[in-house]
């Protein structure tokens, strides 16, 4: 096995993981003009459902998301409708504290019910590998980007193929003029932030599989994924994906090839470095409504 | 009442203070009045309680005699009003074509839709020719073009066009302003409001001039453009700026 | 708006009620306790150990109390939370010597805490006995009322695990190790001394990496010991999810060390077995100061104790609590030799005593680090935990090589 | 009497309820609540009756502050009010540029962190031993903060959109953590840098802190107020309020961004630096904490962005807040859901804070009465007060 084959076949495959996580974020970021701080946590309430369904009730992470999609869905409708949509003026600051104290909320109600033990999701997909050229490639992580792959290209076609997906683009683009033909902006948001979240339980249990986890895992988790969003440019999904996978390769390949200590450090550099010479990030569009 | 829309002591505003102080204006079916007046007088203000998106805190607006003061934006849009706003409005990272329809938002079936597309290329034939380009390369004048274009998607009764002149080239202010008179010919009644006020006027039937949230005159076009105090006031300085 | 507001509201109230309804009071039953202030994480990143380590004083005080408490006076301690931040740690340790002018103190979780804590003890001259302070940049601050109540200081951690490795038969002796740790005070020291022990006994490193504390991701770093074929790997990991992380990719590239120590997160009982899977816990090894089974002072009494009031198996202990308990062993132990708690005589009482507790014998230098004493090895076997070394009190044979993963 | 006066003398009488009590219990706790109550008592009503004595009401506030530790002389309230101080100092700062502009930086603990490594490495380099000349040296670290904010303005400034900036801040944070991980030599690593003890100790030990603190805190809200009313805060708020057109009227706004960047770093650094002598001890993690963002965002908005007095307020609650919910409610688990539960209750009754939400709803009052007198007058005219408040 060739150690540098190997990390960047791993990065791939966790990039489309952190993909799932992070196109949540700029999803919402693009329609409803917010940064959502509570996404790592969210992140961790979907995995800690489906360690629940596994634990308790014995049902396999995969079709445990049949619940825990609908099941974060219902979440993020009730956050937007609660907490966001109040929000009138100074909405991107204003939205980092209201989801910074929703996160805190779910990470103490979480704590309180899971206690501080870390936890992991099992199931026999996720210790087994297959062997690629003498690189075992876990199932877990083909699995995961597999699905990263059907959930994106699903969001996707509901964006680019039916009209609730052209009223959800013409509101990213213009949020005014949407008003004036007639786009119901909140029923849009609502929805637009309820799908979000829904993704968002897929990636919790991917992540969920793959790490060890417990309430405290938050931060950590939400800052890597704004550096993702921001890199890819906030708002594109496909920015979103793109960045996910430069990120994990670059930490990855950093990390074998010379140090885990500065592997980080290089993914923050590339990103400064990005944004100075592209401010919008690598797939954003320039920044044509005013700050 | 023979009045297509009539606006009855609106006094409307943002955050507790009023910027409108007892707006009175009627408009007559198949006319195009042009609202003028310094920066802050209300032009827009007004164009926004006529559009839903700011409801007034006191006085009345009526369509065709109804009451529409509270309803919201896709009602009033469903009722027949389009308003084209002033900063560019067209969704940039869309197709022409996807703008356009997007005009119909409202509309469920679908068949009607391709109807008016079709008729509203022909009208606008940068619609058909640009159809599968990105809004945001068009020129500033074509923008506007397709913005009218999209606003007849509906079939509007009353179009309201806020400052179509605006970061436009003087040589194509005469072709937009002429697809404006075109429209209204075609039975449309529209409501302008210009800061190239002389520009404005002379496409109009009747001129309204604002100051302070109040409507200060309201006459003919030709009367309000050859009006001594209101040239001196408002036209002679800005056609100069432009 | 209204709506939305009066339901925040409500569900506020309705949580502080909650709240309310399970704080839990602390009675005052007898006449002027003894009250000894306690800082723990019960919040934040070290909340998992600092709950533990709270459990252990509080067994410590029950028993106290039921033998009669301290120069006949009652015991009571006052918990309060430092939500695993240094700040909150100065405030707490100010505000219970400070203000509530508690008698003793008792210390919080990691040395990272431990630091802070003992400033505020020098400060006021208070004795301070830390169950999880034994990082070096503790004892180099050089205070005479601190002790780090483990058999063994930090540095020293790993080497028991270097003799076991040396005195293996020759043919068996592995010849490459691998070495992976986090960038973190109390395990980064533990790994040079051991790998110059090794180099010395010819064992060859054949990759060294220091990876953040805080990288959720170790799967690199693992592919790295993988790639390098190493028959020895040596884990400074902090947590269980760091273990399980390099755990999860061996077992995945299907790549079995002959040994494989972690300098944490095997002691963590059911939590470790829960987070890398019961079968894959067979031969791991982990320094320890405590097992249940040891035969040490009053350690049957506190297995049993424990389990009586916190259930699960003897394996399921979080080494942190024992510990704890060895802290309020110790602070009897003054206290009855001295006849005071007047922290001063206390202080003086510390250095020139061997004491007896849960985690053996252990005597203290003169800035607390503990001396004399040394780790045991304990190994997993067949799901429950073995000391395999030293050979005087082994439970079991060291099981060499490691059975492949599960 | 005029509705302002009333609701002055109801919050004055409001706070003497509260206070008499808690002064007689007499625990410390009780004092630092009963403090903060006091102080913010004092300020508001001033500044509601008449806005003109503001330097009046700073004057009261200062003389409450001087004279606190000298009522409530225990450890604990005094700690609690030293860490309270330093984050009036923090917020106040960090407003120049997060409120003033809109700019929100969410990576100012970088500066922080700047100052307290400053503090460490000159002690431990010169050798130095601790006294109150140290707290000279915590001037350098203001002085490291500045310089370093310069390269790092210039780059995050460059970012014209908001979202960007903040998110590129959080990324120099980190970097500077990692930073202070990864250059063992000079930072140690994760073992940490120890400060040398101060040579005063005992009851004492926290008073020179708390004066240094309480002085930073002074001299940033006067540095703050003085930006605020001169031409160049002027160009601030018009950033804050559009950018392009504040270009168009002429305001450089790149030089009106960069330099309140750079001046916001300094009082920072200064308390970082403060801080690390406090404490004793600094780790990486626990300096360049994205934690120390958080409260300075939450404190400034609590309070309301943009104003003077709202940083202060913010961080007199939220401080004291903070460490007595965890000190008395964290045993229970419940401090964290409690502070979210809090905080989104103040942020959804009070979107804009409360400084400005109060102001806003005592000129709407005012606006009302004069729209009231006036149509008692004619139906038709309408005073100017009410044409005025619409552009406000």
């Amino acid at each position: 096995m060739d150690l540098v084959f190997g990390s960047v076949v791993l990065g791939i495959l966790s990039g489309g993981i952190y993909a799932l996580m992070a196109v949540g974020l700029t999803l919402s970021f693009g329609v409803l003009e917010v940064i959502n701080i509570a996404q790592g946590m969210l992140v961790l309430v979907g995995a800690y459902f489906s360690f629940a369904l596994e634990h308790y009730w014995h049902i396999d992470p995969l079709v445990g998301l049949l619940v825990t999609i609908p099941a974060l869905f219902l979440i993020g409708y009730g956050i937007e409708w609660a907490f966001l949509r109040p929000l009138r003026q100074d909405r991107v600051a204003l939205s980092i504290l209201v989801t910074y104290a929703v996160a805190l909320v779910m990470e103490g109600l979480i704590g309180l019910w899971f206690g501080d033990n870390f936890v992991a999701i099992h199931a026999w997909y996720v210790d087994a590998a297959v062997d690629v050229f003498g690189l075992y490639i876990p199932y877990i992580y083909i699995l995961g980007f597999a699905l990263a792959i059907v959930l994106l290209g699903a969001v996707y076609l509901l964006l680019y193929r039916t009209k609730f997906g052209a009223a959800l683009r013409a509101t990213v683009q213009n949020r005014d003029a949407a008003v004036l033909i007639g786009i119901d902006v909140q029923r849009i948001s609502t929805l637009t932030f309820a799908i979000a979240t829904g993704l968002t339980a897929a990636g919790g249990m991917l992540f969920g599989a793959t790490n060890a986890f417990n309430a405290n895992s938050m931060l950590d988790l939400i800052s890597r994924l704004l550096m993702i969003i921001i890199l890819g440019g906030m708002g594109s999904m496909g920015g979103a994906l793109i960045a996910s996978l430069i990120m994990l390769v670059s930490v990855d390949v950093v990390s074998v090839v010379w140090t885990p200590n500065w592997s980080t450090f290089a993914f923050f550099v590339i990103t400064v470095v990005v944004m100075v010479l592209r401010p919008q990030g690598l797939f954003g569009a320039p920044p044509a409504r005013k700050v | 009442m023979s009045d297509i829309l009539e606006i009855q002591g609106v006094f409307a505003g943002y955050g507790g203070g009023d910027i409108l102080r007892g707006v009175n204006l009627n408009l007559e079916p198949g006319t195009i009045t042009c609202i003028v007046g310094p920066n802050g007088a209300g032009k827009s203000t007004v164009m926004r309680v006529v559009s839903g998106v700011l409801h007034p805190r006191r006085g009345e607006v009526r369509f065709n005699g109804e009451r529409i003061d509270h309803l919201s934006p896709r009602q009033i849009l469903q009722a027949g009003i389009v308003q084209v706003p002033q900063n560019r409005s067209l969704f940039p990272g869309m197709t022409v074509e996807e703008n356009v329809r997007l005009g119909a938002y409202t509309l469920r079936d679908r068949a009607l839709v391709d109807r008016r597309l079709a008729e509203v290329s022909e009208q606008f034939p940068i619609v058909k020719e640009r159809a599968k380009d990105k809004a945001g390369s068009l020129s500033g004048g074509q923008q506007k073009l397709v913005e009218f274009a999209r606003s007849l998607m509906l079939d509007p009764k009353l179009v309201l066009l806020d400052e179509p002149s605006m970061g436009l080239e003087p040589r194509i202010l005469g072709h937009v302003f002429g697809t404006m008179v075109e429209m209204s010919k075609a039975g449309r009644t529209i409501l302008l409001v210009e800061q190239n006020a002389r520009k404005g006027l002379e496409s109009s039937d009747r001129g309204v001039v604002m100051e302070s949230g109040r409507v200060l005159l309201d006459g003919p076009a030709q009367g309000v453009l050859s009006d001594e105090r209101i040239g001196d006031l408002y036209l002679g300085g800005h056609v100069q700026q432009h | 708006m209204k709506t939305r507001a009066a339901l925040v509201a409500l569900t506020a109230s309705t949580l502080l009620l909650a709240a309310c309804g399970t704080t839990t009071s602390t009675s005052s039953a007898a006449k002027s306790p003894i009250v000894i202030g306690v800082s723990v994480s019960l919040s934040g990143d070290f909340s998992g150990d600092g709950k533990a380590i709270l459990q252990g004083y509080q067994m410590w005080v029950n028993d106290v109390n039921k033998q009669g408490g301290l120069l006949g006076r009652k015991v009571q301690l006052k918990v309060v939370d430092d939500d695993s931040t240094t700040q909150q740690t100065l405030t707490n340790y100010t505000t219970l010597i400070g203000t509530d002018k508690v008698n003793l103190v008792f210390g919080p979780f990691s040395s990272l805490l431990t630091i802070p804590a003992e400033q505020i003890a020098k400060r006021y001259g208070y004795v301070l006995l830390g169950p999880a302070g034994g990082a070096p940049n503790v004892f180099a601050e050089k205070y005479k009322g601190y002790a780090f109540v483990q058999p063994a200081s930090v540095v020293n951690n790993l080497l028991t695990f270097g003799q076991m490795i040396d005195a293996l038969p020759a043919a068996q002796r592995p010849t490459t190790v691998a070495y992976a740790t986090s960038n973190d005070p109390f395990t980064q020291p533990q790994l040079p001394p051991l790998q110059a022990e090794l180099t010395k006994d010819g064992v060859k490193s054949v990759s060294y990496q220091v990876f953040p504390d805080e990288t959720p991701d170790l799967t690199p770093e693992a592919l790295k010991i993988v790639h390098s074929g190493a028959q020895v790997v040596v884990l400074g990991t902090t947590s269980v999810p760091q273990v399980q992380a390099f755990v999860q990719t061996f077992v995945q590239q299907h790549y079995t060390p002959k040994a494989i120590i972690a300098t944490s997160g095997p002691d963590q009982g059911s939590q470790f077995a829960t987070a890398i899977g019961a079968a894959n816990t067979e031969g791991f090894l982990v320094p320890s100061g405590w097992t249940p089974t040891a035969n040490t002072y009053q350690n049957g009494k506190f297995v049993r104790e424990y389990l009586a009031k916190y259930g699960g198996t003897a394996n399921a202990i979080p080494g942190d609590a024992p510990e704890a308990y060895s802290v309020g062993q110790i602070m009897a132990q003054m206290v009855a030799k001295t006849h005071s708690i007047n922290n001063a005589t206390l202080i003086k009482a510390l250095h020139d005593t061997t004491f007896q507790t849960v985690q053996g014998p252990m005597k203290f230098g003169p800035y607390g680090a503990p001396v004399g004493g040394g780790t045991f090895l304990v190994q997993w076997q067949s799901g429950a935990t073995q000391i395999v070394w030293p050979t005087s009190i082994q439970q079991a044979n060291f099981e060499y090589p490691k059975p492949n993963w599960k | 009497m005029k509705p302002n006066n009333m609701l002055a003398a109801g919050v004055i009488s409001l706070a003497l309820a509260i206070l008499l009590p808690l002064t007689v219990l007499g625990s410390s706790s009780a004092g630092v609540i009963a403090f903060v109550v006091l102080v913010l008592a004092a300020l508001w009503a001033v500044y509601t009756i008449e806005k003109r004595r503001a330097l009046l009401t700073s004057l009261i506030g200062v003389i409450a502050a001087i004279a606190y530790p000298l009522v409530f002389n225990s450890t604990e309230a005094t700690t609690i009010m030293f860490f309270a101080l330093l984050y009036v100092a923090i917020a106040s700062s960090w407003n120049i540029i997060g409120g003033f502009t809109g700019y929100i930086s969410l990576g100012h603990a970088a500066f922080f962190g700047l100052g307290a490594y400053t503090i460490a490495l000159v002690a431990d380099r010169l050798g130095l031993s601790g006294g109150y000349g140290l707290f000279a040296v915590a001037l350098l670290g203001g002085v490291a903060a500045g310089l370093f904010a310069i390269p790092m303005g210039y780059i995050a400034l460059r970012l014209r959109t908001i979202h960007s900036f903040v998110i590129v801040t959080i990324a120099f944070l980190f970097m500077y953590q990692l930073l202070a991980f990864n250059l063992q030599d000079a930072t140690n690593g994760s073992s940490g840098l120890a400060v040398p003890q101060p040579d005063w100790s005992g009851a004492f030990f926290n008073i020179p802190f708390y004066f240094a603190a309480l002085l930073l805190a002074v001299l940033t809200v006067g540095l703050a107020a003085w930006i605020r009313n001169s031409r160049f805060g002027l160009g601030l708020m018009a950033i804050r309020d559009d950018e392009d057109k504040a270009a168009g009227v002429g305001v450089d706004t790149w030089k009106h961004k960069f330099t309140a960047y750079v001046i916001s770093a300094v009082p920072i650094g200064i308390a970082g630096a403060i801080y690390a002598y406090f404490s004793s001890y600094i780790y990486p993690q626990t300096v360049f904490d994205p934690m120390i963002d958080l409260t300075i965002v939450l404190s400034a908005f609590l309070g309301g962005m943009g104003t003077l007095l709202g940083p202060i307020l913010g961080s007199l609650v939220l401080q004291p807040a903070q460490q007595l919910l965890t000190l008395y409610t964290g045993a229970a688990g419940w401090d964290l859901v409690l502070f979210g539960v809090l905080f989104l209750v103040v942020i959804l009754l009070m979107p804009s804070g409360i400084v400005p939400t109060v102001v806003e709803r005592m000129r709407r009052a005012r606006v009302q009465e004069a729209v009231r007198k006036a149509d008692a007058l004619s139906q038709d005219a309408v005073p100017d007060a009410a044409a005025e408040g619409g552009q406000g």
